[in-house]
């Protein structure tokens, strides 16, 4: 099956700042400004940046946790933020989230029970008799035994949270599950166990994942296709082999070789990029990458480059950079400046 | 086994809280030690004490928590033996310590400039002017843009990644013999990150200064150590070269570390990641054993049993494992090659 | 901070347009006419009809508020109505003894609980702590009244030199103290844990790791970043004295403007009570806004957005 | 399946309730604060005092008796008497159940009221937080006892109007500290979980929000009874409140002022039980918040 | 330090002996002078009281601690002595020339302290300002009858009334009679006229003729007045005096106690053997001129029943509250007016305490089993006390009552509305004639805010009060009174508790005080003698 499970098109989301003598809004923050892909039903899309790119903000503006300031999201062929309170409750069913805090994520006064069927009675996804048994095997899927379902979530390991939040997420039965660096906080050994079991459910219950992470690694392991985010802009977005072999953006080629690996033998030509990320208040104009980029030129500072595959520089179907040199940096015609 | 050349040699190190549900056990064995201007890395996961080691070395713990055993040699002398005054004068000058959160490990009622000079005042008695013109000189050395001007800036006014190199800039005030850098880029992005490790090792080869930093990332230890101690449950497990510990880990917990790691420069092809099961024990109710027996795949009854100490492998590796020892009662193994397959046996 | 301090106080403005609503529907809502008590008990009906014209008291309510906020704008809160006096001069001739009973009140809560408060906080545990923060909690739990008149008892009618009552130089003392003790008891308090709080941050780590002497820990690192909710509690105290001193101020007959609303509640006369509990209020706002700023100012970590 | 495997310990361990877990840590810590606890005791002490004392007086005692007037403490009168000859021991013990009747209340009014407006506030953000906030702004601004007076003035004397009147004063105090604590558990992330699963605003308020903001409101509401007390009192002392001949301790104390050259026992007595009253309140409401407060562990 | 007025510019003027010097720190002194420094003076009296005076125009209030002020700054045409015999102050003689004229002779050797002759063109515009409907007088009711005042000559005036007004002369010494300078009454008509409320300027500006002229007032504080050196009669024997307000007890008692005051009002009966035990201070007592009674609200049942009014009369023991809430020190009242008072008949028997008595009337009222009621009183405390014990009283015949503590301004609305069951309040006979007493509270032209809150009213009783004010022969005068307050005792329209003493602390330096019974300070011949 590929058909597109969801659409996101032009999806802005602003935040305003207040300010000035009478507290109006003076600006906005562009967490995310103008982005556009696709999810196609049983993949995972996974969305990487730097903190504060914006990848949190999509997901949420997804689900409508924060109203999205304009585009549309057409998740199932259905435009969600059409829909009314009432409706969008409804849909809530076929889209979850997991989300990255073991500990904040679930609420540390209710059982695992009383979390499951909160979840379930709140969708009415299966009748009041039937609810224990597809708790049980709730429990059984993420890895957890049924004896635990009476217990609270402080007796669980952070690993296991997760689990109990996975659950949760699954008991609606939801189509697509955005996880939202759902593995950052945990340990290596845990975090392992962690992502085996998402592979593990996607294959199961043919799900598909919005894989929000700044791990490169993890990223790697997970995704189908990736999409890199630098203030609120798609920078480059590929399936995974595309992105990782042959990346096109400098800010991903970047970004992939700043990442130590854990390899003392494989001592590689880092680029260290100089500056810090620039605000998404006052995003750099053109190019937003162009006050950091090693190779930018006046047309970056003020063209904004739009995401494009071109062929010449061997890049694969789908693969997408928004960058103005894709060709030139390929070819080794433009160096670095630093 | 102690390096010759060693500035500082950590043993047995033992450091407790006392709390109202019984004795913490946060370092129970430590033992490493950090060659002269050579980088020691600490890994391992959270809780398994690494903080606490380092605090214990800067005799900074706070109560309920007691350094209560062990020994820390500093150029020869006991640190443990010290008095708090002499501590004083040694905290900032021979040993500085830089800590995971930029964002409140700087006093936010005070400038930048005056955090650092206030390392001169206290160790060089200078006044507070001149004071203020060598962090100028310590600022521009960290890489901070225009420094007369971050001088007077409040820690709030910077970003993470400045105010890291602030942090940076007050521990080297003074050109300390050695450096413990807890975890100084967890909180930073990935391109800051390296920013800030290649400063740090930059200043390293220029100050001449040993380095002990601690992480949980393994790519930062292996880009940036000479020397590895992997910790677990407040024992050191194994210390070695960091390209030995690479090539030829031999703990079975640093093996399913490596191995349960998602790499970004390798693609797995969809296989599923080596775990390491289980998770790790509580420190108020450790086995009784080797602490990694009840998740280890090569554990016999010995291990649950007895607690391995920390033996020289050979003249620089050291490895805390009945399989390497004579005692050993278990089948022949070579725990890197047959993890995976006693892993998922096991289970 | 100048945009920030002009937004705060253009937003000041519905808080006082609320509390002048307020008084006046209190007022308006509290039986007794005031004609009728400023043309006396032997008034009759007509004589009454024509104070309250004269009052303006037949205008519809929203008209009499109008009015009444017109003019306060103009610095003119109307008359008394018992004695015909300009509510500011009465105002005016109290406001001022309050407002030092207040500051010397606060004055020597500051002092006495920043004391005792860090006294308490250094030495966490000890005998010396559990006992200052008892007596903080005696202090705090005592009806000041009960103090005041303990006070004179013992105090004043012991040591001529201590006058016990009024308003004025030695007269000073016992009112004073009276006010002070639950204030200082709270700053105390408040002291104590914001310190304890303070000094397991990481900047105090920090601190030490730079091998600063722990005294400079204390009163360099950890006061100054402590003092800063003190401050908010020291402003808030302070709001709360200059209305709060009614009690002491009766068992102490200090002419201030608590006494003078309390007796002008019970004498229904309006403009006083409208008058002076606007005033209080005023000055409450602008005593928190100022304590506002003055947060904001040392503590470099809020914005001023 | 490698993952369902657990440890022993695991396993092993008791099916303890959070809320259950924590009261008992709560108490733990508080059990080992001596003054928190010479608090609780007091206060247990005072409301049993106050249900089961009025039954063992002689309530003849209560009635004026002009010749036995102001005695000083005795065998008989152990208080002594005031100036009507009643017995004030056996006042001071009927008016116990009105004074913690006013503190209780005063403060549940206040709660109900600020709790909601403090939800509805931190909740909903934007404009309606704004509009209750300023609100709150204004309640504040008054002088909290000359509020009272007025509201009392307006309303008319009695206990039941001093409980209001305190209860506004109140509300403020709730409704600002619950809207901050919303404000706080509102980014954690299971709220946005509840809202990803489509609950409703009010399920995720009252059975999401509300449970896990209790702390800081138990803590204001103890140490808010000890205030409303004392505000009582000092309605009383300006002559507002209960209605004589009732026992209330500000109106003891009121009336023993004037007597207190010659007869100190007549307001030492009604002045030391508030002090007690009070300072328990304050003594356990410091301790519940010591014990409450995860920053000052150990 | 203080100018230097010898034109010695730029000497050392900090050196001690400046001939210029000694002169100095006298007018220093002076100019230095403010309250507080006068405090201690011997020559400044310091009277502490509880409530601050409403104001300083004589006809803007009507309450007695403004009275207490006014008397020394204003003087009135008569005056009563001691003993209540009318005695000439500015008027020198007075008669009743025809049924409705009444005649006076005035000084002719007085001016107002701001040089104003005082005459008969004075009394007028005086006596005009009071009843003018503008002014809306609170005293306006003790001349409501006035009908007109002419100015026969200079120094002779006649008041001409309505109907016959035997009264009139004890009600012009009432303080409200007193005289304001007519220059000031001009300034103040003229304040109105620019919008001011009347008094505006006459608070700010009383003069008047007496031996005290006014120096300040800060409200809520204290009163200052100084010596009217240019006196008519015998100057006053201090400088000047200080009303101070001290509304605690306690705080008074010390301030007499630590000599920050010479007098203090009231003294509580309860402190009074302190302050005579307390050396260098003692009691002065005087009688009033007061009654404290319950009033009944007679249009309403139970209390429309004499039987019941009478019951609950016989069952309150007027000594055991005098003893409970006074100490002893008040007389026990038969009827509204106490010996003090012209018109009071030592003839009338006041109904007995009796519980038996009471609860045989109750039940032949039809109340065997008593029945529920209130008490209302405001918070004033020695009423507080009243109520306590009637209640207590009141459940041994079986009637239920509760008491409500009402606010000042409520209790009065309330009140006046005939709200009310049972409520407890005083009056005061000030100008010490029966027709004060008896006609504000029974006639029931007066009821409700006029005085009489029990809403009595009897045909009878009106008749008798009507002849008796309209009849100049003071024996018929008398003889009608002793029948209304027959009447008056006989159906019990109020419970009349008893009279008041004053209880006036005073120390001992102090010389010459007095305390007139109708509650004013007589401060013109006190010195003050260490
Ligand atoms: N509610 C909000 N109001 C204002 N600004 C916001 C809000 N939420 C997010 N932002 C801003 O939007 C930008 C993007 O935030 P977002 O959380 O999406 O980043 P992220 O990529 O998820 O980062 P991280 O890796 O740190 O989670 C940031 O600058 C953030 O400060
Ligand atoms: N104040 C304390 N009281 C009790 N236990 C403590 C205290 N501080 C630390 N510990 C315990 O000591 C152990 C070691 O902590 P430490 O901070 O050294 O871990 P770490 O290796 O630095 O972990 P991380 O990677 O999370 O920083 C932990 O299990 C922790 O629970
Ligand atoms: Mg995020
Ligand atoms: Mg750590």
């Amino acid at each position: 099956m590929t058909t597109q499970l969801l659409k996101v098109q032009n999806l802005k989301q602003y935040f305003p700042i207040k300010g000035g003598v009478l507290g109006r809004k003076i600006n906005d923050v562009k967490a995310v400004d103008d982005i556009s892909f696709e999810i196609k039903a049983g993949e995972t899309l996974s969305i990487v940046g730097e903190s504060g790119c914006g990848k949190s903000t999509t997901g949420r503006a997804i689900l409508r946790l924060d109203e999205p300031t304009s585009g549309s999201v057409e998740f199932d062929g259905k435009d969600l933020l059409a829909l009314n309170k009432g409706q969008m409750r409804k849909m809530r069913k076929d889209l979850q989230i997991i989300f990255q805090d073991p500990y904040a994520s679930i609420n540390p006064r209710q059982t695992v029970r009383q979390i499951l069927s909160e979840a379930m009675e709140i969708q009415k996804v299966v009748p009041k008799d039937k609810m224990d048994a597809r708790m049980k095997e709730l429990m059984e899927t993420v890895g957890l035994g049924a004896h635990q379902l009476d217990r609270f979530p402080h007796e669980f390991s952070g690993g296991q949270r997760q689990r109990i939040g996975i659950a949760r997420a699954l008991s609606v039965d939801p189509k697509l599950i955005i996880c939202d660096e759902s593995v950052s906080a945990l340990d290596v050994s845990i975090q392992a166990q962690v992502l085996n079991l998402l592979k593990k459910l996607q294959r199961e219950l043919n799900l598909t994942y919005l894989f929000i992470s700044h791990d490169l690694g993890v990223v790697r392991h997970i995704s189908d296709r990736v999409l890199v985010m630098y203030l609120g802009k798609i920078v480059e977005i590929a399936d995974k082999k595309s992105l990782f072999d042959n990346p096109k953006h400098p800010y991903t080629q970047t970004l992939l070789s700043a990442i130590p690996v854990p390899d003392p033998t494989k001592k590689k030509d880092q680029v260290i990029l100089k500056g810090d990320v620039p605000s998404p208040i006052d995003p750099p104009s053109g190019c937003r990458f162009h006050t950091r980029c090693p190779f930018a030129t006046d047309k970056c500072k003020n063209e904004e480059p739009l995401l494009r595959n071109t062929e010449v520089a061997g890049m694969a179907e789908g693969h997408m950079a928004a960058c103005h040199y894709i060709e030139e940096i390929a070819s080794g015609e433009m160096k670095r400046q630093y | 086994m102690e390096i010759k050349d060693s500035i500082i040699h950590v043993d047995e190190l033992q450091t407790s809280f006392f709390t109202e549900r019984g004795e913490v056990k946060a370092v129970d064995g430590v033992t490493f030690d950090v060659p002269a201007g050579k980088t020691l890395g600490i890994v391992g996961e959270s809780g398994s004490g690494k903080s606490i080691t380092s605090l214990s070395i800067m005799r900074l713990i706070e109560s309920p928590g007691e350094t209560i055993g062990g020994s820390i040699t500093f150029n020869g002398e006991d640190l443990l033996a010290k008095s708090e005054a002499q501590m004083r004068k040694i905290r900032g000058k021979e040993i500085s310590m830089i800590f995971q959160e930029p964002m409140t490990s700087l006093n936010p009622v005070f400038t930048v400039g005056d955090q650092i000079a206030e390392a001169y005042q206290v160790h060089e008695g200078l006044s507070k002017k001149e004071a203020l013109k060598k962090a100028l000189g310590m600022l521009e050395l960290v890489g901070i843009p225009s420094p007369k001007a971050r001088l007077k800036a409040y820690p709030h006014e910077l970003s993470g990644g400045m105010r890291q190199r602030a942090m940076i800039a007050i521990a080297l005030a003074c050109r300390p013999q050695l450096l413990i850098a807890d975890e100084p880029t967890t909180a930073l992005d990935v391109t800051i990150q390296a920013q800030i490790l290649r400063l740090i090792n930059g200043l390293q080869e220029e100050l001449g200064m040993a380095v002990l930093l601690i992480t949980h990332d393994l790519g930062v230890v292996a880009e940036t150590c000479d020397y590895v101690a992997v910790m677990y449950a407040g024992k050191v497990v194994e210390y070695a070269d960091v390209n030995t510990l690479f090539a030829d880990p031999k703990h079975p917990y640093t093996v399913g570390l490596l191995k349960s790691l998602p790499r970004h420069d390798i693609d797995m092809e969809g296989e599923d990641l080596d775990v390491i099961k289980g998770m790790v024990p509580s420190p108020n109710e450790l086995p009784e054993g080797c602490r990694f027996a009840p998740r280890c795949p090569f554990a016999t009854e010995l291990c649950h049993n007895e607690l391995p100490s920390l033996r020289d492998l050979n003249d620089k590796d050291q490895v805390r494992c009945w399989i390497y020892t004579d005692q050993w009662d278990g089948p022949e193994v070579n725990v890197q090659n047959d993890y995976s397959a006693a892993q998922s046996t096991e289970s | 901070m100048l945009i920030y301090t002009i937004r705060r106080l253009l937003q000041l403005i519905p808080t006082l347009i609320g509390v002048s609503l307020m008084v006046f529907l209190l007022m308006h809502l509290i039986p007794g006419d005031p004609a009728q008590i400023m043309a006396g008990e032997r008034a009759d009906e007509a004589q009454v009809e024509q104070m309250r014209e004269r009052l303006g008291l037949n205008d519809p309510l929203p008209v009499q508020y109008l009015r009444f906020v017109g003019d306060a704008v103009q610095g003119d809160l109307g008359n008394s109505i018992r004695n015909g006096r300009a509510v500011t001069d009465e105002i005016g001739a109290r406001i001022w003894i309050t407002v030092e009973l207040a500051v010397y009140s606060t004055i020597l809560s500051i002092f006495i609980g920043l004391i005792a408060g860090i006294i308490s906080a250094t030495r966490r545990g000890s005998f010396a702590d559990m006992a200052l923060m008892v007596i903080a909690l005696f202090g705090l739990s005592m009806p000041n009244f009960w103090l005041g008149l303990m006070l004179i008892q013992y105090v004043a009618l012991r040591f001529e030199a201590i006058p016990p009552s009024g308003w004025g130089g030695a007269a000073v003392i016992l009112p004073v103290i009276t006010l002070g003790t639950a204030g200082a008891a709270v700053i105390a308090r408040m002291t104590r844990s914001s310190m304890l709080e303070v000094i397991h941050q990481d900047y105090i780590r920090t601190a030490r790791a730079k091998g600063v002497k722990e005294r400079l820990v204390i009163y360099k690192h950890a006061l100054r970043n402590a003092l800063i909710p003190v401050v908010t509690v020291v402003g808030l105290q302070f709001g709360g004295l200059l209305g709060g001193a009614v009690l002491t101020e009766t068992v102490f007959a200090i002419n201030g403007l608590g006494r003078f609303v309390v007796d002008n509640i019970a004498a229904r006369d309006f403009p006083n009570v409208q008058g002076a509990v606007l005033v209080l209020a005023v000055l409450f706002v602008l005593v928190n806004f100022a304590v506002d700023l003055s947060y904001r100012f040392l503590n470099k970590r809020v914005e001023l957005d | 399946m490698e993952e369902t495997t657990l440890p022993a310990q695991q396993e092993q361990q008791k099916r303890v309730n959070p809320q259950i877990e924590n009261l008992k840590m709560v108490w733990r810590k508080l059990k080992k604060n001596k003054l928190a606890m010479a608090g609780g005791f007091l206060i247990i002490f005072f409301v049993l005092t106050s249900f089961i004392g009025p039954l063992l007086t002689n309530d003849e005692l209560l009635n004026p008796n002009v010749s036995d007037r102001l005695q000083a403490p005795s065998g008989e009168y152990w208080f002594g008497t005031d100036h009507h000859g009643r017995d004030i021991f056996t006042r001071i013990i009927h008016g116990m159940s009105i004074t913690l009747y006013i503190g209780f209340f005063s403060v549940v009014i206040g709660l109900i009221v600020g709790v909601f407006l403090g939800l509805v506030s931190g909740y909903y953000g934007r404009l309606t937080d704004t509009i209750i906030m300023r609100f709150m702004d204004v309640l504040l601004a008054f002088p909290g006892i000359l509020l009272a007076l007025g509201i009392i003035a307006a309303l008319g004397n009695g206990i039941n109007n001093v409980i209001i009147a305190i209860a506004i004063f109140s509300v403020p105090v709730f409704a600002r500290i619950v809207r901050g604590s919303v404000l706080s558990v509102r980014k954690l992330e299971y709220i946005d979980a509840m809202r990803a699963l489509g609950a409703s605003d009010a399920r995720i308020i009252f059975k999401h929000i509300l449970p896990n903001i209790m702390s800081p409101i138990i803590v204001q509401a103890t140490l808010f009874l000890a205030t409303a007390i004392l505000t009582a009192t000092g309605l009383s002392f300006l002559g507002l409140g209960a209605q004589p001949p009732t026992p209330e301790w500000g109106a003891l104390l009121a009336a023993g002022r004037n007597y207190i050259f010659e007869y100190p026992h007549i307001a030492f007595f009604p002045g030391i039980s508030i002090v007690l009253v009070v300072l328990a309140f304050n003594l356990f409401g410091d301790g519940v918040r010591d014990a409450l407060d995860p920053k000052l562990k150990s | 330090s203080e100018p230097n007025n010898t034109g010695d510019t730029g000497a050392d003027t900090n050196a001690p002996d400046n001939g210029a010097e000694n002169t100095d720190t006298e007018t220093d002194g002076e100019t230095n002078g403010d309250a507080a420094d006068v405090e201690v003076d011997d020559s400044n009296l310091v009277i502490a009281t509880t409530s601050d005076i409403v104001a300083l125009d004589p006809h803007g209030s009507n309450d007695v601690p403004s009275s207490a002020v006014q008397t020394n700054i204003f003087e009135t045409l008569l005056m009563q002595s001691e003993d209540m015999e009318l005695e000439p102050l500015l008027a020198t003689s007075w008669e009743a020339t025809e049924d409705n004229v009444w005649r006076f002779e005035l000084r002719d050797d007085v001016e107002f302290t701001d040089g104003t002759p005082f005459n008969a063109e004075a009394v007028k515009a005086n006596l005009d300002r009071v009843l003018d409907p503008d002014v809306a007088s609170q005293r306006a009711f003790l001349y409501e009858m006035v009908e007109e005042v002419v100015v026969v000559d200079e120094f002779t005036v006649d008041f001409v009334t309505e109907y016959p007004f035997a009264p009139l002369p004890s009600h012009l010494a009432h303080s409200g009679g007193g005289m304001i300078s007519p220059e000031a009454i001009a300034s103040d008509y003229e304040a109105m006229e620019a919008g001011g409320q009347p008094g505006d300027y006459l608070n700010e500006n009383p003069i008047g003729t007496g031996f005290f002229q006014f120096e300040s007032w800060n409200p809520g504080a204290e009163v200052v007045l100084t010596r009217n050196d240019n006196y008519w009669g015998e100057p006053a024997g201090v400088e000047s005096v200080t009303f101070r307000v001290s509304p605690e007890d306690l705080t008074r008692i010390s301030e007499l106690e630590t000599g920050s005051a010479h007098i203090i009002y009231p003294v509580s009966p309860s402190d009074q053997e302190r302050v005579d035990g307390t050396e260098g201070v003692s009691v002065y007592t005087q009688e009033s001129l007061s009654l404290s009674y319950i009033g009944f609200n007679v249009e309403a049942e139970p209390f429309d029943d004499p039987l019941v009014r009478q019951a609950v009369t016989m069952a309150i023991d007027n000594d055991m509250l005098n003893e409970g809430v006074m100490q002893g020190t008040a007389t026990p009242a038969v009827g509204p007016i106490g010996s003090n008072v012209f018109g009071f008949s030592d003839e009338v028997e006041g109904l007995e305490f009796d519980q038996e008595r009471a609860r045989e009337l109750l039940a032949e009222a039809g109340y065997p089993d008593g029945f529920d009621t209130t008490i209302w009183t405001n918070d004033s405390r020695e009423r507080m006390d009243v109520a306590e014990l009637v209640q207590a009283q009141l459940a041994e015949i079986g009637v239920n009552a509760e008491i409500e503590v009402l606010e000042w301004g409520a209790y009065l609305e309330n009140t006046a509305d005939g709200q009310h069951d049972m409520f407890i309040l005083g009056w005061v006979t000030v100008t010490g004639d029966a027709d004060y007493g008896m006609y504000a509270l029974f006639h029931s032209d007066n009821q409700g805010e006029a005085g009489n809150r029990s809403f009595y009213a009897n045909d009878e009783v009106d008749a008798l009060l009507d002849q008796a004010r309209q009849e100049s022969d003071e024996a018929t005068r008398e003889d009608l009174y002793e029948q209304v307050m027959e009447i008056l005792v006989e159906e019990a329209p109020m419970l009349y508790l008893y009279h008041t003493q004053y209880l006036v602390g005073i120390r001992d330096e102090v010389q010459g005080f007095w305390k007139h019974p109708n509650g004013l300070y007589q401060l013109q011949d006190v010195t003050i003698e260490n």
